[in-house]
């Protein structure tokens, strides 16, 4: 948290965008033909691809449960992902990473009717520019409509920030080195229920209220722009494709 | 984690109803914390906290060595917890799982991102030679709420730690630098009730966690969700305002069993 | 591999008997191939190559390192490929398995053992400090023939690869040096058939492979043969033939692509 | 061994022992609420802690015996007992101390009467200061006893050494780096049979006849300070606790 | 690839070699006690030894084959084997060599007779000075005849290779390090169907030719080399012994 | 460890009351032993050890390193055993388990403790460079008693180890300095019977283990006892005697062998 670096240039910040403004987002779905459900995620210069297999018999068996579907997210970035190679294989961050995932994943899809089943959602980040577990989730959640999970509701990932005492939506690289606090949530958009929630740096309680509002605003715009995604899949028709 | 015939739920439920809970504590209830540190003498810093039956030794140990390329005047933090089959019949030996891996993400990042250790006065020589500082956290006895108590656990035993310079041939030891510290509250929610650190029993049935780190300031400093289920706003809000009054209390007890 | 009901195979065959194959292919004919560079922004150069359904992303990081005390003035190139779970039902996460292993051996020694990269150019200080060059493969989706996909994801991304000298302070960046490369093409044998490109169902019956790896001039860089069936002279002579054939082709399309 | 090092001052041990005395021992019983039984013990300034869990079904289940028991002793060294921090996880050498603890245990627990149980004793070392293993194997004998495994005797461990050509009990750190041999053992104190014996060093066959001796005698003290701290817990009334 | 060094003085190669003569190769079978089949051999400076155990039942369970045996064959190099200390264990290298052999042997291993086994076929090289993966076939092929494994054939391994643009058989150490191409194959002599077949480096396809045509007479000679050895195991009397 | 079926337990046992063995040693005579020296071109020092059918191969690498930080002024010797595959049908290959540990770790210390090799002669440039020895036991043929058969073969490889100065660019190559080596000798006991150099089917049906190394002094430089059974004080006096005895004629052996 260097104070010489300036985050903002004639009240904009470094990337142009205002404070309530997410970088571009791009959704491509069923993109893989292997498998059951795919989704291409572009976010500003992140870019996630995610593959949905199952639901299928859980292994090893004494990972099943007898009563629902175990969900199994896999967040795994790609050696050539970030500036220096990161080193093949998961490590204790991407085990993290999985962990809230999944069980962000599992609030919402109907592991009741999969007894002893998995459904392994595997997320490769490819280029990673700070928010890739937001682009994951989001992407996740596209890939298994896709599948064709049946799901409660589309889920949906997006983070709100501090930078320079101010609080702004979806930090960019350079905002999430130098910046004082980052907040990444994912919430069920039909309920308003947040499904992951961490916070680090440094927020007073009224900061953390509004970055938490303009988190959870941000999330519904992505939410948008999933749904059309996925409609543009399965009514290309009206899109004139 | 371990499963509870539902008649034990039923029972916790029940209780809740009612307003209670299973060792009597109020909602917002941490159970008795006891702090004892200086427990180990071949560490720089060491302390043991008891929360309830829950024991946890956190041992500092502090080596030179060299810093990361993109932080060249800063010492290094490494964070290790050991889920050892010792605290817990279902605690198995082996690599590090995915319980044990987030219990040290959350103490280190509680640690780390508050900046509680002054990594910029532990360089030795830039871009050589900088102070190792390694936080490892032994889990003794496991009867619910690691988080809190692994937590409390490194932080008193930073605040006893000496920088072993002698040793290295570069001056006289002296209190390793800190800032005050935020302390680390959590709660699970069950059945629509939320507790403040809660139990094994409870732990058991919960359907989502929240550990909230604050400050002396009342200032937010970390936060994590856990399991899959859900908070509306209104929750976090309250457990907010409830981490603040008992992570005030907590910060006194720790300073003043650290002897500060 | 996938089990493929014997339903299948005897389709396969009978196909095969009438000079066909399923997806209306010649036996010395290639899937379509499509090649895009520079689709990674964080890394040096990059490719993402479709051979049909098959889709292999090839990047590369560049560092500097140490060389090997028996080249000290050469750079280092390290291959890896990782089957991730994201590309078949069949893939498993975990540790590199023998297949993924004899996959970056196999693309490793296609570019190593021809020399594609000149790693006399990339010494910075004799037995000190040379460049290090990663070439890591992703496999996306995989529907057959992953050597070749593999090989020329590698190849496309290397052909675009910058030395990042600026990010060490050596200077400008440059492209890195490199010869003309071989292009690697595969076939199966199976029921007697030679095909070339083996989509996956093919692969799944497959008793044989070859993989070779030929030149601009006409000439055989490398060899692989697999699976548990043989070969006899003459059918390795005809293999030759046609890995000759779809090789200038797909040179051909990899300068092209490259913007060469 | 560097024989610039002084071991003996006016014919005394650097800290102050006779040749045949111990280092002052403490111990606990039942200290852990989660264990079947526990023990906190000090011995000079080594600190180890030991949780007995079982008999339970071994897991995975290959390592059953169909006719008894398996004694699953694990010696663990926490990465801040020793000098330089220590990696955490097993290593060669606690490996091998894990068995030979985990055989002279076998000896006198009743196994037959657990087929296909495991007996797991954890040995965690806290605070390393030469004689770890011998302390280790004693808590585990309390703990044992705590958790009500049924054993023919409580085995009890010690140590003998060299050093300056004089046979000494129960090395301490300086006199363990700098001494010329040590030799831990562990018996049944019933019986007198010889459960663990190890030797590093030289020794001449009289000077380890009298080292085992000793080491021996060391053992029933040892024992003594073992029984007293069982009967302190399950008998408070007759310590007037 | 130095080409200031001279791999062919006075129109001989190094070792006094012509181009097409093999280095010297001993075999002996019936080495190891405990194996069921085995056999040593020597190929120039390289020391392989090979021990064959099964057809037994294939461990882990899941490795097991329904319908015929696995062939485990196991290539390993001996920590002190090279010039450089190698790490024990496996490699990317081993691990591949490994699966060529076992491809290579399964095709003439009468498989199906042996549902759900295992054929183990361990693999040390002791000394290594080039062409250890035909030296370690060609010794497995023995071991395994010496187990009594029903095989359609014993194959056989040789390499041809390409020093100063001249096609010789069986590259040295030198040879191997210097020289631009080599080329190992194995072959069912009976039948002369090429089982294992490698090339790396630079040939011309009038030289692979001439490469591939001078590695078969090799393998022909290792060939009777193999079967003289057996016989002198199992028809002693015809050799006097 | 082997199932041996009660049967075989019986007629050993009952061999065992007449004062006989399965082989018709006596009770305190071991197998006989071979010892060969040079076997592998490639090692500095290497031999293959025979008691009875039980073969053993030890080779020695020589590298330069750093020193460990508390002994800057020492070479560093490594020792590692393979219970490879090859050697017995219940021997699997992975990483070393419990008993390739214990055998590495007995033979290391029978080494180290009895300083049989002069570290302190192996100093190149104090704090930075000095030899490495690395010692590899590779298990050939497991036919019992591999202690002795290991301790014995590394010995052997370390008395015909020359120092590859050469190679490095430090003189001339030199004899390895060494001292005295003690010899390991190994008795189990089963039914009351103590017997020396165990075979494969003893040890199956021991009780308890005891292995001793002496000197040519008659002094004991290390022992190790194993297995759950245990010895009373006249048992392992007895066994003393028996090692000594023994030890010495084994030494004899080893010098002959090595030609010294």
């Amino acid at each position: 948290m260097n104070s010489d670096i300036k985050l903002f240039e004639n009240g904009k910040r470094l990337d142009g965008r205002k404070n309530d403004e997410l970088r571009k987002i791009k959704i491509e779905v069923g993109v893989l033909h292997r498998a059951e459900g795919s989704c291409y995620l572009e976010w500003g210069d992140n870019k996630v691809i995610v593959a949905v297999y199952g639901p299928r018999e859980a292994i090893p068996r004494h990972t099943q449960n007898p009563l629902r579907a175990i969900v199994n997210a896999k967040y795994n970035m790609a050696a050539f992902s970030v500036g220096d190679r990161k080193r093949p294989g998961p490590d204790r961050r991407s085990r993290e990473i999985s962990k809230v995932i999944s069980e962000a994943l599992e609030n919402v899809i109907l592991v009741e009717k999969f007894p002893r089943a998995s459904i392994d959602v595997n997320i490769e980040v490819l280029d990673a520019e700070a928010g890739t577990r937001c682009a994951g989730l989001t992407a996740a959640a596209v890939a298994l409509a896709d599948a064709g999970i049946p799901m409660k509701d589309i889920p949906v990932a997006c983070a709100a920030g501090k930078i320079e005492n101010q609080v702004v939506l979806d930090l960019g690289k350079e905002e999430d080195n130098y910046g004082s606090a980052d907040l990444p949530i994912a919430i069920s958009p039909r309920t308003g229920e947040i499904l992951l929630l961490q916070m680090d740096g440094h927020l007073t309680v009224e900061e953390f209220d509004k970055a938490l509002d303009l988190a959870i605003k941000g999330c519904y715009i992505v939410s948008d722009i999933q749904k059309k995604a996925i409609l543009e899949k399965y009514q290309p028709n009206s899109e004139g494709k | 984690m371990t499963i509870i015939p539902s008649i034990k739920r039923d029972f916790l439920v029940k209780l809740a109803e009612d307003g209670k809970r299973a060792d009597g504590r109020k909602f917002d209830e941490f159970r008795n914390i006891e702090i004892e540190v200086n427990v180990i003498s071949k560490a720089e810093g060491s302390a043991k906290v008891k929360i309830g039956n829950t024991q946890v030794l956190a041992g500092i140990k502090m080596d030179i060595g060299e810093p990361y390329p993109d932080t060249p005047d800063s010492g290094v933090m490494i964070t290790a917890a050991e889920l050892i089959p010792l605290a817990s019949p279902d605690f198995e030996s082996g690599p590090p799982r995915e319980n044990a891996i987030e219990l040290a993400r959350v103490v280190d990042r509680g640690i780390r991102e508050s900046e509680v250790i002054e990594v910029d006065k532990l360089c030795v020589v830039p871009s050589e030679k900088v102070w190792l500082v390694f936080i490892d956290i032994h889990v003794l006895d496991y009867d619910g709420n690691l988080f809190d108590a692994a937590s409390l656990a490194a932080l008193a035993a930073l605040l006893t730690t000496k920088v072993p310079a002698e040793r290295f041939e570069l001056g006289e030891d002296y209190p390793l630098p800190l800032k005050e510290p935020p302390i680390s509250c959590t709660s699970v929610k069950y059945n629509g009730v939320v507790v403040m650190d809660p139990s094994l029993d409870e732990e058991a049935i919960a359907e989502v966690r929240l550990t909230i780190a604050t400050d002396k300031n009342g200032d937010i400093r970390a936060m994590q969700k856990g399991l899959n289920g859900s908070f509306n706003l209104d929750e976090i809000k309250k457990i907010i305002k409830t981490s603040l009054d008992n992570g005030r209390k907590i910060q006194e007890l720790l300073y003043k069993s650290a002897g500060k």
